[in-house]
């Protein structure tokens, strides 16, 4: 059993590398940081309630609300180079986007299935984030699938010879899933510039994680591989910080990959059409709440007078005010146009082989299937 | 009145207490699954035969077949269709062929229950059909019920089967489709249903599409077309011979499904008819079917994929008039 | 003189030659691959472009999407085409879906090499046709050369394509089909070859049997039977016109695959001709394929399954006469 | 970096138990189980080697040696109850198979492709054992997918309430697929009645271990799943039967499932189809052929005085012989028909159920496909 403290950062594994204090040379946070790591804190809860609050005014169909995750995805998302450093994410991790810089209204679009350049709005499941510009790299529902695809792309970079870290998103039910398997230990056989970010929220839906794994931790896995397993109190957004930022740097001079379990409590269902009534107490729905990571990180701010409770105020105001336009912005574009839907199912191009490469016949998704049905 | 889900859930609950050896396991069967198949059970037949899964299909397949040989009559559950493709490997090389590469020394009785299908705004990882994946393996039974008492019927067959059944409930049915009085007894496979009887054309159909078959049946027969429709039920065993019962009366054929055109169970029914109807065909062989791109999930694009009623009525009337 | 393997090999250390973003990953490929495919590249190319992976195949396309998506031109290596399962997955549900589902934002450039069919005494898992498994999926394209030149040619068209691209060798070929002169340009997808022209009636199909095809032509030629065959060389983009160009000209259509028959690919290209050609058909389209059983590892077994040129011509001689 | 000793008996994991010992109670083996431990292997010996040899001959046309593997076939075998645990064996185990109890003829009809009973014989390939007496249950060729079915049959086991131990073999090579991961976490999870029995010879195919994994030792892996991990010296029959005896009445009195890896060295190419020289060097082809397990205990019984040179060598004359009746027996044996090339796809019966079950209708596979091919 672990001791009382197992929710501060502590570090597993079979060659448990010294991680205590900055030896690693990550910077510490100065205010400022710690003002930002609020706002992106402060603007994803604000994107996560108006969404859920939209949901249940019948707008929009589906969330998976990341209420609870928010300092896990914003210290994480923190530590990253953006539009440089490859981020692989899944449906609940808009704190990642918004940190890198994504535009709340982009969340909304999707929300809303509205067609928009990023996270193939309209098409794709609200939230399944994809943006090139931001180097987040696309995804679907499938739970595990891309934590061996990140290896794939970190294998790039390292062949390519960048400085590119890759990060891989993730939650506790996917590490049950071969593909977590088959990546890590690809990741760890190449010593490949990688991070491995486990958000562990406890359940996978219903199912808590002591009938998902015999281990109590996630990163209990990682000395399987080697590889230097780091478990932190994912409600902390500067511990997050600090842990991302060296286990990112160590990637990115050669040091291979990481496995960073940020222990978190949903502080909603699943997913708006979960009832976790079926599975959780009141009191035991009631205990998550007091991990609310917003309101611990409001008192450290207080008491450490970066900011005063009018400062928060003043965020939070900003922040909602900004989902409110994004949101409203959403709601009035545009649906998405039926005669699209044979678009894209194949390029036109040879990327890069314009000069050389001969024409491709009959490449026209039109021709593969229903070719008469908008004619 | 029992919906769809009821159904399914009254089976999967009548076979557990007809059979111990029957066990389900899966995500979340442990509190009644997403859509409440097993609802209940845990408290009836406890957590040694009511098993949450890992999230893991491929083990789920696997697990399911190591228990199917050693005595036990799994009901697998798949949380979507869509799911179903990491255990593809366990379903095809393993379940498939251990009775015919063992001589019938070994056979393989496991049920995999999976809601599929599109209509219900669940965007590309909520709608997918995955029959057409399957149907070219030798050694799996496929069943598609359509309405609420075949769910039940179905049901029972797939879990008395001795081989493996994969067994696709249609999502948009389960709260829509109902039946006053559900049967006690299992409805046998490869027996076709003939929904609407009718003389101009046939259309050939499973799963949701039966009920949209049946309106635009409807539709051409104020406007004096006759069309029958014949609900395939499974699609393996198919019953062939319902097929060209049909089409040699009627001499004109559409077969109707929302999976993807290309490759899909309506090219093996088409085909079947070119092949062994062909002396009684008045016409060609129309396929009605999802265009071949993914599901979406804006409900613009959506119902653009799905075949409607409209598209229905105009093939039949074109094909009528041929 | 090359042989088809040869051709492989030489049309993937072209390709490793003119483009550094090409790499190859694969179980063995560093010493060679089973087939010899990959002989030599670990020292012209290296380790870094040459990688023995783990064995596992869901990372072996994992690693190939993910590598696509960060600039490189991975060419997997699945050892042989009963291996592929593991990864379906990763194909269906991944690799097919990125372009559509980011409209266009994402690509994902993969080419998947893997030896299949049978004829070579492999037995149930190192014979297995899986190319219709992929068929009915949106957003693959599916190479299958029958020639030494094509497996080059084609070769090079998968690697420089956009999209992914499975390229499935078939493994009777490798040693078997020789050229003189192998193509130095890509041979584009979606063209279909006639491989001999006939008036009589037309043979459709791909891989191997391309070859027991003309043998069966050359004998029914001999007969007064003048048959034309068409080799598919790609199934998806499916060259449908030059299928409906030949059988509007012949008037009687045989379609022939190794694989099983039921949902095979011969099903999609009965389908088309029975919707789109129908008013051309002068008598039933007949297919002739793999029954719907596994290969066996027997000589006699595996010989019962192919379709033998016997077999072909009888087929052919039948349809002539009706 | 492991000791010398490395290939000694040793626990590794997280929890480790006290093996040391006969701790448990597994019986020592007498002189009479030596002396049959002996006869088993060189019965499998002389099965390999007459394999291999017709394979030269060109009579047979494809031999996964297990030369060098005996040790641990027939130690762990030894401490199975035949018949009675279930047993999940991969291509080349056949030395399981014959302490079970199976006859060599049925291991050279599977080689020659004749139809048998057991094995699948002429359908499968050769070795892929199945014999539904000795509980040896059947497996394909695709790597690692009878691991997490063996959970499934320990599953059953534990819900029936027998006291059966299910025990299932693999190479190092399949514990990169995500199917042991996932196999392994199930045992686990549900504490099954489990044995994984790992045989690691350092190759999957050409690729070494080092290529596979970054871990030293397959059982590094253990700790993953909280399971205890047991390295042995898979050339010495007595250690791993003792390895394997604990393991099994562990699993068999409730203790949960153990994860055993047997040290072994390929004594020759992966198969008959594959040429070791493009990979190993002369010295390294060489080396590998001084842990020969026949040696090793034959010196060992001639020192313990249980047989001598000459016992040794009457017992290989008899298996030689046994073996030598056994292929020319199934070299005479008629081929398969090719009428019964549709038999067996499906069931016509509903096992259990022919009271109450309705008749199934147009099951008959001639139906499903090609009815008309054979008439
Ligand atoms: C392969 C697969 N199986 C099942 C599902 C259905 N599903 C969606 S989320 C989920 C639970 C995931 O749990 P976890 O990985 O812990 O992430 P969390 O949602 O808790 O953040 C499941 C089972 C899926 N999306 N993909
Ligand atoms: C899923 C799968 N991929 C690839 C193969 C081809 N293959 C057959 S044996 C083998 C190596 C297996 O190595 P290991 O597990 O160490 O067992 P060993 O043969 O060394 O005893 C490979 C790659 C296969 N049979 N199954
Ligand atoms: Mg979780
Ligand atoms: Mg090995």
């Amino acid at each position: 059993m672990k001791p009382a403290n197992m929710m501060r950062e502590m570090v597993v594994g079979p060659q448990p590398t010294k991680t205590s204090g900055s030896d690693r040379g990550s910077p510490d946070l100065a205010e400022d940081d710690l003002r930002r790591l609020y706002r992106f804190m402060s603007l994803t809860r604000a994107v996560d309630e108006k969404s859920w609050n939209l949901n249940r005014q019948g707008k929009i169909s589906f969330v998976a609300s990341c209420k609870g995750h928010e300092a896990a995805q914003v210290g994480s998302a923190y530590a990253l180079r953006a539009g440089h450093d490859v981020v692989f994410t899944y449906y609940r991790d808009i704190g990642v986007a918004l940190t890198l810089g994504m535009e709340p209204v982009d969340l909304f679009m999707s929300s809303y299935a509205k067609p928009a350049r990023t996270n193939g709005s309209s098409r794709h499941l609200p939230w399944h984030l994809a943006d090139d510009k931001l180097r987040i790299m696309p995804v679907t529902s499938v739970v595990a699938t891309q934590i061996p695809q990140a290896a794939g792309a970190a294998l790039a970079a390292k062949i390519k010879g960048e400085d590119v870290v890759t990060i891989v998103y993730f939650g506790d039910g996917a590490t049950s899933e071969g593909d977590f398997h088959e990546g890590m230990n690809w990741a760890a056989v190449h010593r490949l510039p990688l991070v491995f970010f486990c958000v562990n929220n406890g359940y996978a839906i219903s199912i808590p994680v002591a009938r998902q794994m015999p281990v109590v931790n996630v990163v209990d896995r990682a000395s399987a591989y080697a590889m230097e397993g780091v478990l932190i109190d994912g409600t902390d957004p500067e511990e997050v910080y600090r842990a991302t930022a060296r286990a990112v740097e160590k990637a990115r001079h050669g040091g291979g990959p990481t496995l960073i379990e940020a222990k978190v409590r949903r502080l909603r269902p699943h997913s708006s059409d979960d009832d976790d009534r079926r599975y959780l107490s009141a009191e035991e729905r009631e205990a998550l709440q007091r991990h609310d990571p917003m309101d611990a990180f409001r008192r450290r701010l207080i008491h450490g007078h970066v900011l005063d409770e009018a400062g928060l105020n003043q965020i939070d105001a900003e922040t909602k005010a900004q989902v409110e336009r994004a949101a409203a912005q959403a709601e009035s574009a545009p649906e998405a146009d039926a005669s699209t839907l044979l678009d894209h199912l194949f390029g036109h191009e040879q990327e890069g082989d314009s000069a050389s490469a001969p024409p491709h016949s009959k490449l026209d998704p039109l021709s593969l299937g229903e070719g008469s049905f908008f004619s | 009145m029992s919906t769809f889900i009821e159904a399914i859930r009254e089976g999967l609950y009548q076979e557990m207490e007809r059979d111990e050896r029957v066990i389900v396991l899966g995500e979340d069967v442990g509190e009644g699954g997403v859509f409440r198949a097993t609802e209940g059970f845990v408290d009836r037949f406890g957590r040694e035969r009511v098993i949450d899964s890992p999230l893991a299909e491929s083990s789920i397949l696997a697990v399911s077949i190591g228990a199917a040989l050693n005595g036990l009559r799994p009901v697998a559950e798949i949380q979507f269709a869509d799911y179903i493709h990491p255990a593809m490997n366990q379903i095809i090389n393993e379940a498939a062929k251990i009775r015919y590469l063992t001589q019938g020394m070994y056979h393989c009785p496991i049920t995999v229950r999976a809601p599929f299908g599109g209509g219900v705004h669940g965007g590309p990882f909520h709608s997918q059909c995955v029959e057409a994946l399957f149907l070219h393996v030798p050694g799996l039974k496929i069943a598609t019920p359509s309405t609420a008492e075949d769910a039940k019927g179905l049901l029972l067959s797939a879990i008395r089967d001795p081989d493996p059944v994969l067994f696709f409930e249609h999502k948009y049915l389960y709260r829509r489709q109902k039946a006053d009085v559900l049967p006690d007894e299992p409805v046998p496979f490869g027996v076709a249903a003939v929904r609407r009887q009718g003389r101009d054309l046939s259309i050939v159909t499973y799963g949701a599409m039966v009920h949209r078959a049946l309106e635009a049946a409807e539709l051409a027969d104020k406007e004096g077309v006759s069309v029958e429709v014949l609900d395939l039920r499974t699609l393996c065993p198919l019953d062939r011979q319902a097929i060209l019962d049909s089409v040699k009366k009627t001499s004109k054929a559409i077969v109707l499904h929302e999976d993807n055109k290309t490759g899909g169970v309506g090219a093996e029914i088409s085909a079947l008819l070119a092949e062994e109807a062909f002396e009684h065909l008045d016409g060609p062989v129309v396929r009605i079917a999802g265009p071949d791109v993914h599901f979406s999930f804006s409900h613009v694009l959506e119902e653009a994929y799905l075949p409607s009623t409209e598209r229905i009525l105009d093939e039949v009337r074109k094909l009528a008039a041929y």
